[in-house]
């Protein structure tokens, strides 16, 4: 992965990730997120996680945020009216994500080994669906079992939930 | 009052749906065939084939104006075909007949004729009305123009299309 | 050349915008993304280390990406439910705004 | 020449080889070919006015669209409205890239990226295709369009699921996700559609026959589903929608939604016949190793069978009614979901016996 590439997408995720939160419109807040998604999954794809990369989009742009969408639609929410912003609580909240920013960011620079490139692979391409699929399997297969009850859960909640009442 | 409609009670091959999802794809392959075969009868393509010969005698095509042997435009301006046109495409200038013509006795001829080819409706009702079987419905269909103006048929342009009418009642001849 | 850190940094950075999502917006929808946000910033933390973390047989740490696995299908699962949740809330009240809803009973 | 740049090269020349030679041509005289196919069925005879049999039909199609009149609706949302067409035509020509159009030519593999997450990568890129439909609907502005979208964006989540658990037992029997190795399994062990070609005494290849054919059954259906074709074309219903999700859009707006659709159809056709149909192989002829006039025949057997798939698009869209909203739902939940479930258990069943 070139350096170049590196940066295109990791300005691509940020700078839409932050549209996510900037944008007024719930719609162009959703579109901005899906935009940020695909260039997070270019970077795990540039970390050779391929199958992780491509769930990524298969899961959150595909379905999850067309759900988003789908509720922002169902809802008609629109733009939200320019209210009076109260700026104490703003740059509050601004100074605290910016507190925990600076944390991370003075853990990671605290890292020796974080500095030192990542090691070669055993060949250009690994097969990492067969890998994964191998280690979900073997070792953690009652987790992966607890996890598709949870689903089901999931599920049965969500029709319950959507259910109207009957008057 | 409201009334329910029984649906029919289908049996498990009806409700799989599949057979007559088949048997309707088979009825519209057989039309895809038989029209590659050359089987099937199209409709006839319009401006390489036409009607022009196969034209009933009563089709109402075009209006036009007719002359008699003599050369006479056969209509005397009487404006009987301006009232009764329904969507008012007619307009008729009528003149006088100077008294050294031959025809002086007929008094009045149409110094200009015009039709709205845009207006006509082809309903025949001006050579329904005309006392002087000056009017016919010819076999032109296709009238087409680029303006509004081509589209207006003058007394030429009619006399043109109606041409000479054989045969029918010569009262105008007889005398004088 | 790209490290390690340059990953972590992005993904730190990505947290906190989510993280200031969560903070600075009313709206429960947009809270909702921010939430996710800040899920795929730890997401790509976790690979990046599996990447980094590459064992004797030249292969990457897939107990990490087994993880970031059970993430995305837990937060689907959790989409669901939660948009579900805002359905039946919007339903109630007609909105989605955190602080027309403060009351715990309606 | 270095491997790299000759693999970048070859990769540039396979794009645009396979994109303006094949896939754009192929995308135009499709609307051409439904208008033939849909007048034969209807006792007609289509388009046969510009050049010899209406061949340039699409030429003229294209120039017409490009002169229109170009209307933005005043209280569209002008970004996503002009964004949305973009989209839609997007998501279905990236899919070709992993699709492998023919075996091999002067030595160089015939697909554009052979990931080992092949169908994956074919449902991710296809499931983004919703975007367009629904932006371009909810940008517009208008009642009509957004009722369009949001038909859409509950229809391609719903049938994805059925599209996903289909193919299942194909990649059950092959055991990798790269569509290259599909269609090599598929040369040594018979088409998937009928696996018992070859192995004519195995009963097992016979009954594993049924659930592959239950298998492309449920996946052409969603892949209709997915593509908005007709049985399932609700976002786009003309007699209840006006057109749908592309009411308010005119000249090439409107045409990129009409290209886009047609794309997806290929595109969809080009995976069922790599899963179902062994790809570019047809029984008896080598592959391109044996010579380039063999690769190039590859190539044109693979889209052979591509047109014969969307002749089957067509001929179902001139045969079959709509359906309405709620049969959708029901079909797509309470069936076909079910139906693929079972069948993943019917053919993991049957797989130990066939190895």
């Amino acid at each position: 992965m070139s350096p170049f590439l590196f940066w295109i997408f990791a300005l691509l995720t940020l700078i839409f990730g932050a549209a996510v939160v900037i944008n007024r419109n719930p719609v162009a807040s959703a579109l901005s997120l899906v935009v940020s998604f695909l260039g997070l999954a270019a970077l795990f794809m540039s970390l050779n996680a391929y199958f992780i990369g491509i769930i990524q989009v298969l899961v959150y742009a595909g379905a999850v945020m067309v759900l988003f969408l789908f509720i922002i639609m169902l809802l008609n929410l629109r733009a939200e009216e320019a209210r009076r912003i109260n700026w104490l609580a703003t740059a509050g909240g601004v100074a605290v994500a910016l507190i925990l920013l600076g944390q991370i960011f003075s853990v990671i620079s605290h890292l020796k080994f974080a500095q030192n490139p990542f090691p070669p692979l055993a060949g250009l391409t690994v097969d990492d669906v067969r890998n994964i699929g191998a280690v979900l399997f073997r070792n953690y297969n009652l987790p992966f079992q607890i996890v598709g009850v949870l689903v089901l859960v999931a599920t049965v909640g969500v029709v319950l939930l959507s259910k109207r009442e009957p008057r | 009052m409201a009334i329910t409609v029984s649906r029919p009670k289908l049996n498990w091959r009806e409700r799989l749906y599949l057979p007559a999802i088949v048997a309707g794809l088979a009825i519209t392959f057989k039309h895809f065939k038989n029209l590659l075969l050359g089987r099937t009868k199209v409709t006839m393509q319009y401006p390489e084939q036409k009607w022009d010969g196969n034209l009933p005698d009563y089709y109402r095509g075009a209006p036009a104006l007719v002359r008699d042997e003599d050369g006479r435009v056969r209509c005397v301006a009487c404006q009987l075909c301006e009232f009764i046109c329904p969507p008012r495409a007619i307009k008729i200038i009528p003149g006088e007949i100077d008294s050294t013509d031959r025809f002086a006795k007929v008094e009045k001829y149409p110094e200009a004729f015009d039709i709205d080819m845009i207006r006509c409706i082809f309903c025949g009702m001006c050579e329904e009305v005309c006392p002087e079987q000056a009017i016919f419905l010819r076999k032109d269909y296709a009238i087409t123009g680029f303006t509004r103006a081509d589209m207006v048929h003058h007394k030429e342009k009619l006399l043109e299309i109606g041409g000479v009418m054989h045969g029918v009642v010569l009262k105008w001849n007889k005398k004088k | 050349m790209i490290t390690l850190g340059d990953y972590l940094m992005v993904s730190g950075i990505l947290f906190a915008i989510g993280f200031a999502g969560v903070m600075l917006r009313r709206n429960l929808i947009i809270i909702f993304m921010s939430l996710e946000l800040m899920l795929n910033a730890a997401n790509l933390s976790l690979v990046a280390f599996s990447r980094f973390r590459v064992g004797p047989t030249g292969l990457p740490d897939y107990n990490a990406q087994v993880f970031v696995f059970f993430i995305i299908t837990v937060a689907a699962a959790e989409v669901a439910v939660g948009l579900a949740i805002l359905v039946a809330l919007y339903r109630a009240r007609q909105t989605t705004d955190v602080k027309d809803i403060t009351s715990l009973k309606f | 020449m270095t491997p790299e740049s000759f693999l970048i090269i070859t990769s540039l020349l396979k794009i645009v080889g396979i994109l303006f030679i094949v896939i754009l041509p192929m995308v135009s005289y499709a609307v051409y070919a439904e208008r033939k196919v849909s007048a034969a069925i209807q006792d007609r005879l289509g388009p046969n006015r510009v050049g010899p049999a209406g061949l340039l039909q699409p030429i003229a199609d294209m120039f017409k669209l490009l002169l229109k009149e170009d209307f933005t609706p005043r209280a569209a949302n002008t970004f996503y409205y002009w964004l949305a067409p973009c989209l839609a035509v997007m998501p279905a020509i990236i899919t070709i890239a992993v699709v492998p159009f023919g075996s091999t030519l002067f030595g160089v593999p015939m697909v554009i990226a052979d990931v080992n997450v092949g169908i994956l990568f074919v449902f991710a890129i296809a499931s983004l295709g919703v975007y367009g439909i629904v932006i371009g609907g909810w940008a517009s502005n208008s009642k009509y369009p957004f009722l369009g979208g949001i038909r859409s964006s509950a229809q391609m989540l719903s049938y994805e699921l059925s599209l996903g658990l289909a193919v299942i037992p194909v990649f059950l029997l092959v055991g990798n996700l790269r569509l290259t190795s599909v269609v090599r399994y598929q040369i040594e062990h018979g088409w998937f559609i009928a696996p018992f070609i070859g192995d004519w005494t195995n009963p097992w290849k016979w009954l594993l026959t049924i659930p592959m054919i239950v298998s492309f059954i449920v996946f052409t259906i969603a892949i209709f589903a997915e593509t908005n074709r007709l049985p399932f074309d609700l976002p786009e219903a003309e007699q209840e929608l006006a057109g749908g999700y592309n009411t308010e859009y005119s000249s090439m707006k409107f045409s990129l939604y009409f290209l886009g659709e047609y794309a997806a159809m290929i595109t969809g056709s080009a995976v069922i016949v790599t899963l179902f149909f062994g790809g570019w192989h047809l029984p008896g002829i080598p592959d391109g190793s044996h010579g380039w006039i063999f690769g190039l025949i590859n190539i044109a057997v693979f889209f052979a069978k591509v047109a014969i798939i969307i002749f089957f698009f067509m001929w179902v869209r001139w045969t079959l009614p709509r359906f309405r909203y709620d049969q959708l739902m029901r079909l797509g939940w309470l069936f076909f979901f079910e139906i693929a479930l079972v069948n993943i258990f019917v053919v993991a069943a049957i797989v130990p016996f066939i190895q």
